[in-house]
């Protein structure tokens, strides 16, 4: 009986004694601690924009440097979902790069094909931004009118 | 002549008029695009497993009981607990105090009694129930049910 | 006679002035308080958690999440969608209130993405619903979706409230 | 006392509620607050993940090991990669090893700090739970400036890792798991572990004894809480867990029975303690430079046979069953999930608990809706 | 003059005259300028209460909170209220119509109601009704009708439980909660709200709170058991988000829904009022309310405000603290620990009283 | 227990049921045994003081094209090892006896290999579909399974963006 009643009065002081606790550690935060959202889109302090507040790894959409692509379609052919088309055309002597396009809607952000690029023509950007009221704006062409691709010797150079 | 009532009742009507006029309001801007999909019950979207209105088990009732009794009494103890300071300062302080101390004595026993027979335990007696009971539907039913409805 | 000399017109005009200024205060305060359905699917679930959380804290912008669709104006679909979930996901969009708006959110919801191969997978929700903000990435980071319920935002600003038809 | 009679109340919780951690469904039979039992119906997030491992390359698939459990890709990605290392017997660079081990139990941390919040938030406390997304938040960073992802990070390759360590992340890495383990776990705890009402909630719900945990295939931390000691890092080294110091935590009915939600809370609590001592002892061992990964053939073919691996995941074991028959592609693979059998056992405790209870329960379990249905 | 509606007809009567002919129209204006006042204030005030709750949480969660409506987004209720005003009003078919429409006009009543009886300081109370305690008490737990009927007319399992769980939760704690208020009727002998206010001092040491140890008990019980009665976390069982998606207002949506939200805020600041009024001194500064002039006067309702606002951010506060009891054991809670300690309060402050001839812990220095 | 002696203890102990019994990477071993003797090895690994394979870690089937066939992964606390255990089954009845009596973690995984590849389970309390819906039509992991085109008028296929 003793123990009974020793407990409901324990009870009683565990309640008050942890819910004080709990609620000094918040009455700390509302006090004190500052805020550490990121104001993003527009306020994110001088001179920053949004691709500063991602990390410089980040893999965000993936970009084209048509001057060193080689047409090989590597990138097309490791993508297990299919979301890189290229086509190339021979245009007089050369070869030409008539299209490359990304589904970015589509795209997993895995980086295979980045990893199998030989001449790092493909790569990741840092832009995430991308949403949109129309599908179709999410895919993306890279190249607008037909460009020579890279002599395959920048491959060996790049080893 | 003006009256304290008066207030409460012009209040109440004032409050029924605010909620109408919102709701008026409502009617007169929001777009009502009814459906039989939408006006259907929401149940986490699946499809609502008979009706809300059933027999409820509710326990409570006999926390409602108990309740109707502590407060009826706590309503007979009001006169006295009004009339305490005056009769304090009047010198008749101890017979007040023992009326009030017998009253809530009495409701304390009361409540002891209900603690002790295990009326404020609400797991206790479900947990006999199930095991007298064992009503319980065969789930495969439902979902076979289910798939036809859809199907 | 002109038809703008018209008293009728005249008026007409008039309230339409008005229609469209309060048509622009009503869709502000409409934009403003954006609330969304909280329905996780998958791994998008986690970033849109992160969005409510501290660090893009989607709460700046008047919007905090329902539990329940009849009371919330969005409905973010925060991943994959699988054919068994389809119809359940179609009725809880049917049962929100009007006016109500959609967010494919991650590349699943968008067109199905890396789960094409799937068997059982509904390729891109606006097969079942109406989205009106597309948003591209596997998962989408926390801005991004801060970004699609600003398009969100300016989608309703545009919008003609009052004004059915001109 | 007279028994009041009542209907039986069927009730659909899920797949939208949000207490059901992603899309899971359960059939309560109630009897007004009472549960009588509660059957869970999964599969809303059938992916069909095993299939398209039949379809891909190995090293393709690796993407999607990432998405079977979301909130740690890292652990599964490592037990895709190792399962086809062992069978192609191929060597990992010691520098990958070790930033594979850094990486996996970084993200057991974040993985856990999600598991913990998401319990608390189904309890009604916002407040740890947004702190804890405040601490993923760092770990979000710290994994985006390693992996490039936030959260699904494909990281492992087979054979290694995709990237070396960047600039600064063992300096930033310690910094943050000593405020984990200094600062914020003891505020965390101080807040909400140890909050009475959050103790009354916990202890002596769903109590699991060590019998059944084994009987019904639990893992991880839910078997562990039941009072089994048993981790696959120890148990069964993989890796270079064996170079470690660390404990294994297990149960022992700190406030209530053995077995219960706090015990299984409690456990994944001490986790992410001994996941930051791994992690301290991974960055001094760490070598400073070398490679970290060894380069494949295009076309990788691993040789014919069958093997099942098993790594310790956050939600426990993560067994990848892999069928090779020589070509491109594995000719079957099959995922073992903790969250699976945690699933089915989650109807077989609920029985003749309150609704609120159930919330404790499927939160205390941790599950992961993809990893039940993959 | 013991009422607003009292000074408003005299101030009328004493500007026009007096004539038959007026006094119906006196009388109505009498009635309606306080109430319609004092209804929007109250809207108004729950409205910024619920901006204030999520600032404040902001701020517990190192976040920012609403801050693109109006400077430091003060004016993100209006926002929400017109879109809720504009938001489609949706009925189940399997409802049941009347009731289910029905509902929100008694809860926001009875919940404005109890609005009557509080005294904003001053003069400014618009009925010091003889029995105002008791009005409240009884008034608050209309508010349950409510709720039940909200939860039984949706044919919402959910909202059915909803229901269910706040009647057995609401009728509970009124228990405790009234018990602790009897504790200070110990001391005033009266119920009137204003003569409550009146009987204190405008110290903490002439306040009630303080006047002995068990009172010092009953308010910490009275602010528990009304953070019970206005469903706020740890107590929060009629709408637990994660047990029963939405409670009793699952179903609801649009405006309807909207009113319950005013309700409930409406309710913070109405239990935060009485526990300034009854614990804290209301709005007293040692003058006579009735005769002192207007600057004094709305000194008073400055300080009343500045009791009731803190008391509103303890509510807020302990909501963003604290995780959510379990149904039993919040009931065992009520029965087996504030019913016995509000009960040991009221008859210990008796003796008390008598063992001090009626006087508090400070006496001597409250004179 | 190292691999050989375990290979030894198990070929004492199921003497005339073995068909194949084999080493297999990462420290495990394959043991192969007829369709009907399936339920009594597993309650001698399981009930079997010095075996003790108490723990059901994992089960899966498999399509050999032509023939079907059920693995059971087991784990042992008492020697710390891992045991395989195969079963094949003729293609055109895939049945096997039900082992959810004696591991009861074995529920789930028997209705997820019979929703997925259509292996009947002889005894199972309430064998249906677990993740597909249950008026799904097919076992997907079968190697001759065919995509469905639509369900419930949701089609299976999609326009690539490319093409729009």
């Amino acid at each position: 009986m003793t123990n009974a009643a020793a407990q409901y009065f324990r009870n009683i002081k565990d309640a008050v004694r942890t819910t004080a606790k709990g609620m000094k550690i918040t009455l700390k935060y509302w006090l004190r601690e500052p805020a550490i959202t990121i104001e993003y889109p527009d306020r994110l302090g001088e001179g920053r924009t949004a691709d500063d507040i991602v990390q410089d790894r980040f893999r965000g959409f993936l970009r084209l440097d048509s001057s060193i692509c080689i047409g090989c379609l590597q990138c097309m052919k490791t993508c297990p979902i299919d979301c890189i088309l290229i086509t190339t055309e021979k245009i007089g002597e050369e070869r030409h790069l008539t299209r490359f396009d990304v589904d970015q809607s589509k795209c997993m952000y895995c980086g295979l094909c980045v990893e199998v690029c030989p001449t790092s023509a493909i790569t990741f950007s840092k832009r995430f931004e991308g949403a949109c009221y129309d599908i179709r704006e999410l895919c993306i062409s890279h190249i607008h009118q037909p460009a020579p691709v890279a002599k395959p010797k920048a491959k060996e150079k790049e080893g | 002549m003006l009256n304290t009532y008066g207030n409460i009742f012009v209040f109440f009507v004032m409050g029924f008029l605010f909620v109408f006029m919102s709701m008026a309001l409502v009617k007169l801007i929001a777009p009502s695009r009814p459906n039989p999909e939408k006006n259907m019950t929401y149940e986490c979207g699946e499809d609502p497993i008979g009706s809300g209105w059933i027999n409820f088990n509710a326990r409570f009732y006999l926390i409602a009981i108990l309740f109707i009794i502590f407060d009826v009494e706590i309503i007979l103890v009001f006169p006295v607990i009004v009339n305490f300071r005056d009769n304090l300062l009047a010198g008749g302080g101890l017979a007040a105090f023992i009326e009030i101390f017998l009253f809530v004595t009495v409701l304390f026993l009361g409540l002891v009694y209900a603690w002790r027979n295990g009326y404020l335990e609400w797991i206790r007696t479900v947990r006999r129930q199930l095991r007298v009971e064992g009503r319980v539907t065969k789930v495969k039913d439902i979902l076979s049910e289910e798939a036809e409805g859809r199907g | 006679m002109p038809a703008q000399y018209n008293l009728v017109n005249r008026l007409n005009e008039d309230s339409r002035m008005i229609l469209t200024t309060v048509d622009r205060a009503l869709n502000l305060a409409r934009a403003n308080s954006v609330w969304y359905l909280l329905m996780g699917l998958a791994c998008c679930s986690i970033e849109l958690m992160q969005t409510g959380g501290p660090r893009a804290d989607i709460d700046r912008f008047g919007s905090l999440f329902r539990a329940t669709p009849r009371q919330s104006d969005l409905m973010i679909v925060a991943g994959t969608v699988s054919l068994k979930m389809a119809p359940r996901l179609k009725r809880l969009y049917e049962q929100m209130a009007d006016p109500k708006y959609v967010i494919a959110m991650g590349s699943c919801a968008n067109c199905g993405g890396l789960f094409n191969l799937s068997y059982s997978i509904v390729k891109g929700v606006d097969k079942i619903l109406p989205v009106d903000v597309y948003l591209p990435g596997c998962p989408p980071r926390p801005e991004a979706l801060t970004e699609a319920l600003i398009k969100i935002q300016e989608k309703i600003k545009n919008e003609r409230y009052l004004r059915k038809k001109e | 006392m007279t028994e009041f009679l009542s209907d039986e109340m069927v009730l659909n919780m899920g797949p939208h509620h949000p207490s059901t951690h992603g899309v899971l469904r359960f059939i309560l039979q109630t009897d007004g607050e009472m549960m009588r039992r509660a059957i869970p119906d999964v599969g809303f997030l059938h992916r069909g993940i095993e299939k398209i491992a039949e379809l891909l390359p190995y090293q393709a698939f690796m993407p999607y090991t990432d998405r079977i459990d979301y909130l740690a890709s890292i652990c599964c990605n490592f037990g895709y990669a190792l399962t086809v290392e062992r069978l192609a017997q191929i060597e990992v660079p010691e520098k990958a090893e070790y930033l594979r081990v850094i990486s996996a139990e970084l993200t057991r941390i974040g993985s856990h700090f999600v598991g913990l919040g998401a319990l608390l938030l189904d309890l009604g406390a916002v407040t740890p739970f947004v702190h804890a997304l405040r601490e993923r938040e760092v770990y979000n960073d710290l994994m985006e400036s390693l992996c490039g992802a936030r959260l699904t990070h494909n990281y492992v390759r087979i054979g290694g890792v995709s990237y070396d360590e960047p600039p600064g992340f063992r300096e930033k890495t310690r910094r943050f798991i000593d405020h984990i383990e200094y600062e914020f776990l003891d505020e965390f705890n101080e807040l909400a572990s140890f909050n009475t009402i959050f103790i009354n909630r916990m202890k002596n719900v769903g109590v699991i004894t060590a019998e059944d945990a084994i009987e019904h295939s639990l893992v991880g931390p839910n078997l562990r809480g039941s009072g089994v000691k048993h981790d696959i890092r120890k148990n069964d080294p993989y890796s270079i867990y064996n170079r470690f110091n660390f404990d294994i935590p297990v149960g022992h009915g700190k406030f209530g029975t053995m077995g219960d939600c706090y015990d299984r809370y409690w456990v994944r609590v001490e986790e992410v303690m001994e996941s930051c001592r791994i992690i301290r002892q991974a960055l001094e061992l760490m070598p400073e430079t070398g490679p970290v990964r060894t380069k494949l053939p295009r076309v990788f073919k691993p040789p014919k046979g069958e093997i099942y691996v098993r790594t310790e995941c956050p939600r426990g074991e993560m067994g990848f069953y892999l069928i090779s028959d020589g070509g491109k592609n594995p000719y079957r693979l099959k995922i073992r999930t903790g969250s699976f059998s945690a699933a089915a056992m989650i109807g077989e405790v609920s029985q003749g608990v309150m609704v609120a209870d159930l919330v404790t329960i499927i939160g205390s379990f941790d599950v992961v809706a993809p990893e039940i249905d993959r | 003059m013991h009422n607003l509606a009292e000074i408003i007809y005299q101030f009328l009567a004493g500007r026009f005259g007096q004539s038959a002919l007026l006094e119906p129209v006196f009388t109505l204006a009498a009635y309606l300028i306080p109430c319609i006042v004092a209804l929007s204030l109250v809207s108004v005030i729950s409205g910024l209460l619920t901006y204030f709750e999520r600032k404040v949480s902001a701020d517990i969660q190192n976040r920012i909170g609403p801050n693109r409506v109006g400077p430091y987004g003060i004016f993100q209720f209006i926002a929400d209220g017109v879109k809720l005003l504009m938001k489609e009003d949706i009925i189940p078919d399997a409802a049941d119509r009347f009731l289910f429409r029905i509902a929100p006009y008694i809860v926001l009543s009875s919940t404005f109601l109890a609005v009557i009886v509080v005294p904003f300081g001053g003069p400014f109370i618009i009925a010091d009704l003889d029995i105002g305690l008791i009005f409240i008490v009884v008034v608050s737990s209309l508010v349950v009708v409510g709720f039940l009927m909200s939860g039984w007319a949706s044919n919402n399992k959910w909202a059915l439980l909803g229901g269910i769980r706040s009647a057995a939760q609401m009728i509970s704690y009124e228990i405790p909660a009234a018990l602790s208020l009897l504790t200070v009727i110990l001391i005033t002998g009266t119920f009137s709200m204003q003569q409550i206010v009146m009987k204190q001092g405008p110290w903490p040491w002439d306040w009630f709170i303080f006047h002995n140890p068990f009172t010092f008990v009953a308010f910490f019980l009275f602010m528990i058991s009304g953070l019970a009665e206005i469903n706020r976390l740890p107590f929060d069982f009629p709408e637990a988000e994660s047990e029963l998606v939405s409670g009793y207002n699952t179903e609801y949506s649009g405006m309807r829904f909207g009113i319950f939200f005013l309700a409930e805020f409406a309710n913070i600041f109405v239990s935060a009022s009485i526990t300034a009024t009854v614990f804290l001194g209301g709005g007293n500064i040692g003058l006579d309310p009735y005769t002192s002039g207007i600057a004094p006067q709305l000194f008073m309702v400055l300080v009343f405000f500045a009791k009731v606002v803190p008391l509103c951010f303890v509510t807020i506060w302990v909501r963003w603290s604290l995780p959510r009891l379990r149904l039993d054991q919040m009931m065992s809670m009520c029965w087996k620990y504030f019913i016995p300690l509000s009960f040991s309060c009221l008859v210990l402050t008796a003796l008390w009283l008598l063992a001090f001839n009626g006087n508090g812990v400070f006496w001597r220095i409250s004179g | 227990m190292k691999i050989s002696d375990l290979i030894a203890l198990l070929k004492e102990r199921l003497r005339d049921v073995i068909v194949g019994i084999e080493e297999m990477p990462n420290n495990d071993v394959m043991l192969e045994i007829k369709r009907h003797d399936l339920l009594p090895v597993l309650t001698t690994l399981k009930k079997d003081k010095e075996l003790g394979f108490i723990s059901f870690t994992n089960q899966l089937g498999v399509d050999y094209g032509d023939s079907f066939a059920v693995i059971y992964n087991l784990y042992s606390f008492a020697l710390g090892n891992k045991l395989t255990v195969k079963v094949f089954l003729e293609k055109d009845n895939p049945e096997v006896d039900s082992v959810e009596r004696l591991f009861r973690g074995a529920n789930w995984f028997e209705r997820e290999t019979y929703d997925l590849l259509g292996i009947r389970f002889k005894g199972h309390g309430n064998l249906e579909r677990l993740l597909l819906p249950s008026d799904w039509e097919g076992y997907p992991l079968r190697k001759d399974y065919v995509y469905p085109e639509e369900y419930h008028g949701m089609a299976l296929k999609r326009k690539t963006l490319f093409e729009e």
